[in-house]
């Protein structure tokens, strides 16, 4: 297919993805939260794809493929389990009111397109919109990060940014190479089994969520 | 002996010394011994190169480069006049102390392990060198290096000398105090060095001659903060009378006597060598400010001492006193350098009274300081109220630190009064150049040496009177027993130095010729002072040509001597009969110790009379048999305060406390806090350097 | 043979993990440990002659150079302190059973894996490993930080690793605009376009805007992992939680390697958009890093707690200097890192040893140390007083240099600030020193002797920071010349 | 240096000062009296009681220390000495180099210092309360005795005595400038300061509440006190004698006519009686001050002697 419609299904499939970011800001419930990440790794895998066909770059199927496989399913799957395992409380438990953080959410996007707006010749190298949305994917999954305060909601923001990454590293022309994105996601999957560890251990020694826990100050 | 080979003698031998601590591993005594005799060695091998220098070889330099320890700076010595001549300061007390120091620390403090042992010994040799390498150093980084070795092994010495906490903590604020003072050497330093892109002195001075007047003001004030810090001037003195009375007593010599000369030193070699203008004179701002402070620190560090009950504070209060005195010199001759027609008689004479102050501090103040030590050792009672009496068992320390309050006080025949009436001499002469306000100025920073000079003798009078004289008042004064030989020998030697100094210093003048010479390029210091002789003292300085003032300490030495002598026999000479004795008058009451006057109750007139400084404060409690006027016990007690302390430094120091207390207080323990700060950071980071920076 | 040395270099430490796990015997273990840092200095040091000699090798994604070899140095060098540390560290932890021993062998295994992390990512030339391994050095000392299993330790793991991830996933879009701005400006072939030798190439071609942006991600990114303000509020946390030796680790080398993908990315955005521009950002960070630990540091009253701080007043120095930049303020900044993490990891050691000796973190429980351990106590004094940039120790001398550098380079404000703060912290950290090594020791005090195998280790370190203190060796002299023209061109 | 003074002159003028010392208190004693409406002993009576005092044996302190005897001695020598510095019959400078005016005020300190020393020799209250008295008025006293000194010595540009009068020549009252008038005033102001009398000392009293000097000589007793009131008659001559050297410089430059060194002699005589009778007057009309009130009263000598610098210098 030519540039354009790539293109353009790319720059719908940010926005896309801004959609379903603002559903994880706005989850009140954690299992909202992890669907929703969910679908959006499923969005990016749909990225991954169509740039394969448009660019016709083995190598990235492969990662389209990996990251349905990882982030899209087993990544969920395990939060899933987990929510289910240790009967936690099911909110997200907000640092602010959830309105204030969709207000920061909105001025992450403004300025994260403005941002790539004021750069100039970056377009010839990022697919479409791709920057933008990244930076604002990148951003507003960590200002959930920021403003949760269980683990689990935590990392789901974690995934979400990572997410943001990934859909500009695949938009970048001639996409990242092979291993780079193999040893990133495998990263990505020790990170997350480490982190499970921390909060079921944690949950079993002091009935306490990991992310409340502030004795070391100052 | 051969000039060259001087330094490095000196070095090799106070670099035994500190290797020599490694024998406290079998025996601390014997790590004592060897150190102090390596000392010794290396004090006489600096005072045969010093005095070689002066004497031998005045005006031409040696130099001499040592191994390229840094790959971005030259190291050298380089020895010239004026480091020759601070160099004999300090050997000269370092004999005294290396001969005294190891019957005193055998018998202040007999339970010290060899860990500590060794200790002091390493860090009394490091510090001698360090501070022996300072005024020899030819290059910044040495200069620098030296220098902080000289803190650090004086502050090893101050801790080390008793586990109590008070010598931490007067350590803790010694340390600090003097890295602020190194920080801003630093930057008057490294601002040279990167313009000269070189360390060693003569590329500093090349580099200064292109200076600009702000930048050339600028400097010279960061470096006379930094030395001025190291110089205990008020008000940056307040480490100065805690940090050095808690070293061992020949070491506080030292740390009185001679290292905060090492600073007038640097003031000296910034002030009229690296810094100062290839021609014309000195920006008048720095010789103002320099006299200013130093009368400040005459009449403040004198007033302070008299309130003082322990005697090696009080002493160490004097040494601000002092390089008051030294700083009026200097800075006299900063504001008449090359200001003068007819040569600049002036000048010289001004900082050959300043020079001169150096020296006779360096005796009589290492003097009284091993003369405080040996009471110490003795009586283990710093505090003067609990002595008295000691004059009986202790008849060489009392008549030799007599002689040491004698000099201090500015009195004839001593070397304390020939430096002072140089400087009212130097000061008469301002005072007679400049018209208007700075003549004035002058005048009466003349008057206030006056002051100080009459309040160090009431303040002596008390320190010995009470100390010495009278009953003793505890067990401690009662049983004390003299000093051994060697400590004796130690103040003996310093005692010599006060009365040679003070009844022949025409002899001593020649001494500073290299030093004048150097910095003021104009007549030295004999052609002025000692024209008629050596033993006419004179000042060929007034504006109408008449021959100034002239005087003979020895011819007043002699006088005194003969009068004395005819008063002797005016009394009846040997035919006298032998006195009785009898009890001392009190009223008809048996006198106890309790009749004496003590320190606090004579210095109570003047705490009164300047009760607007010292703000006294005083708790009695009175104990009543039921009625009032039958009292049972009174106890009084009484206390001033430092205003620098307690207005600046206290303030300073509550306030940075409270406030980081109060962040630490204010900070977040939950994680979503930290990512906060962490998306923030990203975020504002963006914006600014990523949007707004082009 | 130095480029087979590339692959081997990771590998030793990988076997020592995996030989680990064969065997529960503490001795044995041990044994292996400081085996294996013996070993893995060795091929160091042939290599270090290889580069001297031939100059830099690389080989696929590894790559070394000067730059590179002086971290390496600085790792082995701790690496085997460490090891000999451990020895007897580890025999009094498991006596008061902080340690159960059935964990030893993971305890060990994981020390190494985390060692080999750190050696790839001061070996990867592809800026894509270097983010894996640097990630992967998060994980590893992660699980080391917790290891202890009380949650307090449990709870500096997990905001360590949830912090110092975000900030690496920052670090990870950084990389990847840098990429995209590499491939606009044509450099080919897959895993080449990453590689930082390669984009070094064409670096000044590179579209500046881009790379600006690139360049503030990576900054606060791997910023983060190295504890610059305000990115550090982990690090605390972290290294006091962390078994000794690990904070030793973490303290005196972690840090630094975050530092080095910083520098990695520096040359690269100078060469793009101008050496002023990265200055300028690191010089901000570094001066926010220095002001804010100050007031944290005088008000601490846990020892590990203090050193953490004072990690990051470091990491501010070392990006003070770069931000000052020129030959000097960069050669300054690299002696720096080692100075720093020598002398820091004797902090930590001898702090370890206070802490075991008296139970107890608290600087107020601590005095009296030279009475108990006068050894023990002068080794403290030293590092505290190096720490506090007195000569004639290391620190003094690099200081000295990033001085020079600001002076030379005339931001007086800097200079104001960057003195005031080190005057101040000079006066907390002497302050609570002295307060712990003078006076009569509490009721709480150790009379136990002291052990061998800890004061090795630290005298190890001792001599060389006395020794870096008192010259710079003509050959490292080279090598950080060497590194610096790197930096600067 | 021509016109010098020979040192033979010079000892003779000591000695001069020495030997007549003790009529100058007796005369002051002699008009206080008469002023009080008494009798009063003759103007000789110091003579006699010193004559009896070096007759007398010595009862000595038992706590007090070997120094205790030579101190007598000491002052006596001390204070002789400053009297050397003074021109008495004849100006300009000395043949020999001896003192200066900064080295007559430091061999008076010396002699002070000596003294006190001794008063806390003995122990007891009394000794250590006269020498705290003393030490405390002493140091305010001498800053301003020096600026006096300099208000003359700026326009001379030496402090030496003989030098300081033949450089001002026998300017009498009418010849003074301003700067003159403040310096004599603050001077009068200093006087009963420095010589130990009302309102700031008392020498005919050994009350606790008043004393100052007397105090600090109780437990000298027959040679020794003889020595030390001795010093305190050399002291007061010697005091006046710097003051009519600085304001009524006598006696020719040169040329040892005996008219002229008999003129000078005369002129002296003169200047000292003057001064003793406003001694005698200020005595006999003032009562004796608070201790802490003395401070006021030497500010005022400060102030006129910092005016006259300034008319001096400006």
């Amino acid at each position: 297919m030519s540039a354009e419609t790539v293109q353009t299904i790319i720059d719908d499939l940010g926005a896309l993805l801004l959609f379903t970011m603002i559903l994880i800001v706005a989850a009140g419930q954690i299992y909202r939260a992890i669907y929703a990440v969910a679908a959006q790794s499923f969005l990016i895998a749909i990225a991954g794809g169509v740039l394969a066909m448009a660019t016709g770059n083995v190598d990235l199927w492969v990662i389209a493929g990996v990251t349905l496989a990882v982030k899209a399913t087993l990544l969920p799957w395990v939060l899933h389990r987990v929510v289910q395992r240790m009967n936690v409380r099911r909110e997200v438990e907000p640092v602010i009111p959830i309105a204030g953080t969709l207000a920061l959410a909105v001025v992450i996007v403004v300025a994260s397109f403005q941002l790539s707006a004021s750069l100039g010749p970056v377009r010839q190298a990022i697919t479409g919109n791709a920057l933008p949305v990244g930076i604002a994917l990148t951003l507003t999954g960590v200002l959930v990060m920021a403003t949760r305060k269980t683990a689990l909601t935590q990392m789901v923001g974690l995934f979400a940014s990572e997410n943001g990454i990934f859909f500009t590293a695949m938009a970048v022309t001639q996409g990242m190479p092979l291993i780079i994105e193999i040893g990133v996601i495998l990263d990505v999957i020790l990170a997350a089994l480490v982190m499970t560890i921390m909060v079921l251990r944690v949950r079993s020694t002091v009935d306490a969520d990991i992310a409340d826990l502030d004795r070391l100050r100052g | 002996m051969d000039v060259g080979a001087g330094p490095n003698l000196m070095a090799a031998c106070y670099g035994a010394g500190a290797i020599s601590s490694l024998l406290a591993r079998w025996s601390g005594r014997l790590a004592v011994g060897v150190g102090h005799m390596a000392a010794l060695a290396g004090a006489l091998a600096g005072l045969g190169a010093s005095l070689g220098m002066l004497l031998g070889a005045p005006g031409h330099t040696l130099t001499q480069a040592l191994p390229t320890l840094f790959p971005f700076a030259r190291l050298s010595l380089s020895v010239d006049g004026l480091s020759a001549f601070f160099l004999l300061v300090i050997s000269l007390v370092a004999v005294a102390a290396a001969i005294y120091g190891p019957a005193y620390l055998r018998t202040h403090s007999p339970d010290a392990g060899p860990a500590r042992q060794a200790a002091q010994v390493l860090a009394l040799n490091v510090f001698l060198g360090c501070m022996s390498l300072v005024c020899c150093a030819g290059d910044a980084l040495t200069f620098l290096l030296s220098w902080e070795g000289m803190t650090l092994a004086s502050y090893v010495l101050v801790v080390s000398d008793d586990r109590n906490g008070e010598n931490a903590r007067a350590g803790l604020l010694y340390m600090v105090m003097a890295h602020g003072g190194t920080a801003l050497l630093l930057v008057a330093f490294l601002a040279l060095t990167e313009r000269a892109g070189a360390f060693d002195f003569e590329a500093l001075r090349m580099a200064a001659t292109g200076l600009d007047a702000t930048t050339r003001t600028t400097l010279f004030f960061l470096a006379l903060g930094g030395f001025a810090t190291k110089a205990g001037v008020v008000p940056l003195h307040v480490w100065l009378p805690r940090a050095h009375p808690a070293a061992p007593s020949h070491v506080s010599a030292l740390m009185s006597g001679v290292m905060l000369k090492v600073a007038i030193y640097g003031i000296l070699r910034f002030a009229f060598d690296l810094l100062a203008p290839a021609a014309g004179p000195l920006p008048s701002s720095w010789g103002w400010t320099v006299l200013f402070v130093g009368t400040t620190s005459a009449v403040l560090g004198v007033l302070y001492a008299l309130q003082q009950h322990d005697l090696k504070r009080l002493l160490a209060f004097h040494s601000v006193e002092n390089i008051g005195i030294i700083l009026i010199g200097a800075g006299l001759a900063m504001i008449l350098w090359r200001t003068e027609g007819g040569g600049g008689a002036l000048a010289t004479v001004a900082l050959t009274a300043a020079l001169l102050h150096t020296v006779n501090h360096a005796a009589f103040k290492g003097l009284l300081f091993l003369g405080a030590g040996s009471v110490l050792s003795r009586t283990h009672v710093r505090n003067m109220e609990e002595l008295g009496g000691l004059a009986r068992h202790m008849p060489w320390t009392t008549g030799l630190f007599l002689l040491g309050a004698v000099a201090i006080s500015a009195l004839p025949p001593l070397n304390g009064f020939v430096s002072e009436w140089l400087t009212f001499q130097a000061l008469l002469g301002g005072a007679g150049r400049f018209h208007g306000p700075a003549g004035l100025a002058i005048v009466f920073s003349a008057a206030m040496l006056a002051l100080t000079g009459g309040l160090a003798a009431a303040c002596f009078a008390k320190a010995f009177g009470v100390t010495f004289l009278g009953r003793p008042r505890t067990p401690h004064a009662e049983h004390a027993t003299e000093a051994p030989s060697s400590m004796i020998a130690g103040m003996v030697w310093l005692g010599a130095l006060c009365v040679a100094l003070g009844v022949a210093p025409g002899y001593a003048i020649r001494l500073l010729d290299a030093p004048t010479g150097l910095l003021l390029g104009g007549p030295v210091a004999s052609a002025v002072v000692t024209a008629h002789g050596p033993l006419v003292l004179s000042t060929a300085l007034t504006p109408s040509g008449a021959d100034g003032t002239s005087i003979s300490m020895t011819t007043v030495a002699a006088l005194l001597f003969a009068l004395t002598a005819m008063a002797w026999v005016l009394r009846g000479g040997w035919w006298r009969a032998a006195p009785r004795t009898a009890p001392t008058w009190t009223c008809g009451m048996s006198p106890t110790a309790r009749f004496d006057y003590t320190a606090t109750a004579f210095a109570k007139p003047l705490r009164l009379v300047f009760a607007a400084l010292y703000r006294p404060r005083r708790a009695v409690t009175r104990e009543t048999a039921g009625t009032p006027y039958i009292l049972r016990r009174i106890h009084y007690a009484g206390e001033i305060v430092d205003l620098a302390e307690t207005e600046i430094y206290h303030r300073v120091e509550r306030d940075i406390s409270a406030l980081s207390q109060a962040i630490r207080a204010r900070s977040t323990g939950r994680i979503y806090g930290y990512i906060g700060f962490v998306l923030g950071a990203l975020f504002v980071a963006l914006l600014l350097l990523g949007v707004v920076y082009r | 043979m130095a480029e087979t040395l590339l692959w081997v270099l990771p590998l030793v430490p990988t076997v020592t993990a995996v030989l680990m796990l064969t065997t529960r015997d503490r001795r044995m273990l041990s044994a292996i440990d400081i085996g294996g840092s013996v070993v893995l200095l060795a091929l160091t040091l042939v290599l270090a002659r290889e580069v001297a000699t031939g100059g830099p090798r690389a080989l696929g994604v590894f790559r070394i150079d000067a730059l590179g070899l002086v971290f390496l140095l600085l790792l082995v060098v701790l690496t085997l302190a460490v090891s000999i540390y451990t020895v007897g560290w580890l025999r009094q932890a498991v006596a008061v059973g902080n340690m159960k021993a059935e964990f030893l062998r993971s305890y060990f295994a994981l020390v190494h894996a985390f060692v080999a992390t750190m050696v790839v990512t001061v070996l990867a030339d592809n800026l894509g490993i270097l983010w894996i391994a640097m990630e992967g050095t998060t994980i590893t000392s992660a699980i080391l930080v917790g290891f202890h299993g009380h949650h307090h330790g449990l709870e500096a793991a997990w905001k360590y690793i949830i912090v110092t991830t975000i900030g690496i996933s920052f670090g990870l879009f950084g990389t990847v605009l840098i990429y995209a701005a590499a491939a606009a400006a044509g450099v080919q072939g897959g895993a080449g376009a990453l590689s930082w030798s390669a984009i070094m190439k064409v670096a000044p071609t590179l579209d500046p805007g881009i790379v600006r942006v690139g360049f503030i991600f990576v900054v606060v990114g791997y910023g983060t992992k190295a504890g610059l303000a305000p990115m550090h509020l982990w690090l605390p946390d972290a290294h006091s939680q962390a078994p000794t030796p690990v904070s030793a680790l973490l303290s005196g080398v972690l840090i630094k390697c975050a530092l080095l993908g910083i520098i990695r990315f520096q040359t690269i955005a100078a060469a793009a958009c101008g050496p002023a521009f990265p200055a300028q950002v690191l010089l901000i960070f570094g001066l926010i890093s220095i002001v804010v630990a100050t007031p944290f540091i005088l008000a601490q009253h846990d020892i590990k707690r203090l050193l953490g701080y004072h990690s990051v007043e470091h990491v501010g120095i070392v990006a003070l200097g770069l931000g000052f930049g020129g030959p000097v303020g960069t050669y300054g900044a690299l002696l720096h890192v080692v100075n720093h993490g020598i002398t820091k990891a004797l902090a930590f050691f001898a702090a370890g040893k206070a802490i075991a000796r008296y139970g107890s973190r608290d600087m107020r429980v601590i005095r009296g140390l030279f009475v108990v351990a006068p050894i023990g106590a002068t080794l403290l004094m030293l590092a505290a007083l190096s720490l506090a940039g007195v000569p004639p120790f290391s620190i003094f001398v690099s200081e000295l240099m990033v001085l020079r550098a600001g002076i030379g380079h005339g931001d007086w404000v800097a200079i104001a600030i960057f003195l005031t703060m080190v005057v101040v912290i000079f006066a907390g950290i002497l302050h609570h020193v002295s307060a712990m090594a003078f006076g009569e020791p509490t009721a709480a005090a150790g009379r136990e002797a002291e052990a061998w195998s800890p004061l090795l280790g630290m005298w190890l370190l001792a001599a060389i920071m006395i020794l870096l203190g008192l010259t710079i060796p003509a050959s490292l002299d080279r090598l950080l010349r060497r590194a610096t023209e790197i930096i600067v061109g | 240096m021509t016109g010098g003074r020979p040192l033979g002159l010079v000892l003779l003028e000591m000695i001069l000062l020495v030997l007549l010392g003790p009529l100058v208190t007796g005369t002051i004693q002699k008009m206080k009296a008469r002023l009080q409406c008494r009798q009063g002993a003759g103007v000789l009576q110091p003579y006699r009681d010193l004559a009896k005092l070096l007759r007398k044996s010595t009862v000595q302190a038992d706590t007090a220390s070997g120094f205790f005897r030579s101190i007598p001695l000491l002052v006596l020598a001390a204070t002789v000495a400053a009297g050397a510095l003074v021109p008495v019959v004849r100006v300009g400078p000395p043949a020999v180099p001896l003192g200066d005016a900064v080295m007559l005020l430091g061999l008076l300190a010396l002699a002070r210092f000596l003294t006190a020393v001794g008063a806390l020799d003995a122990g007891g209250a009394f000794g250590g309360m006269g020498a705290s008295r003393e030490m405390t008025i002493a140091p305010l006293v001498e800053p301003v005795l020096m600026m006096v000194v300099f208000s003359t010595a700026v326009g001379a540009g030496t402090t030496e005595l003989g030098t300081l009068a033949a450089h001002r020549g026998t300017s009498w009252i009418l010849g003074w400038s301003a700067a003159d008038f403040l310096g004599f005033a603050a001077m009068l102001v200093l006087l009963p300061a420095e010589t130990g009398r009302i309102p700031v000392d008392n020498p005919d009293t050994h009350l606790e509440l008043t004393m100052l000097h007397e105090g600090m000589l109780l437990e000298h007793s027959g040679p020794g006190l003889g020595c030390m009131v001795l010093a305190s008659h050399t002291r007061q001559i010697v005091t006046l004698g710097l003051v009519s050297a600085l304001f009524f410089p006598v006696g020719p430059a040169n040329g040892a006519g005996a008219t002229s060194l008999l003129l000078g002699a005369g002129r002296f005589a003169a200047t000292i009686l003057v001064l003793a009778t406003y001694l005698a007057l200020v005595e006999s009309s003032y009562a004796k001050l608070r201790l802490f009130r003395v401070p006021q009263y030497l500010g005022v000598g400060f102030v006129c002697a910092l005016t006259a610098l300034a008319l001096r210098i400006l």
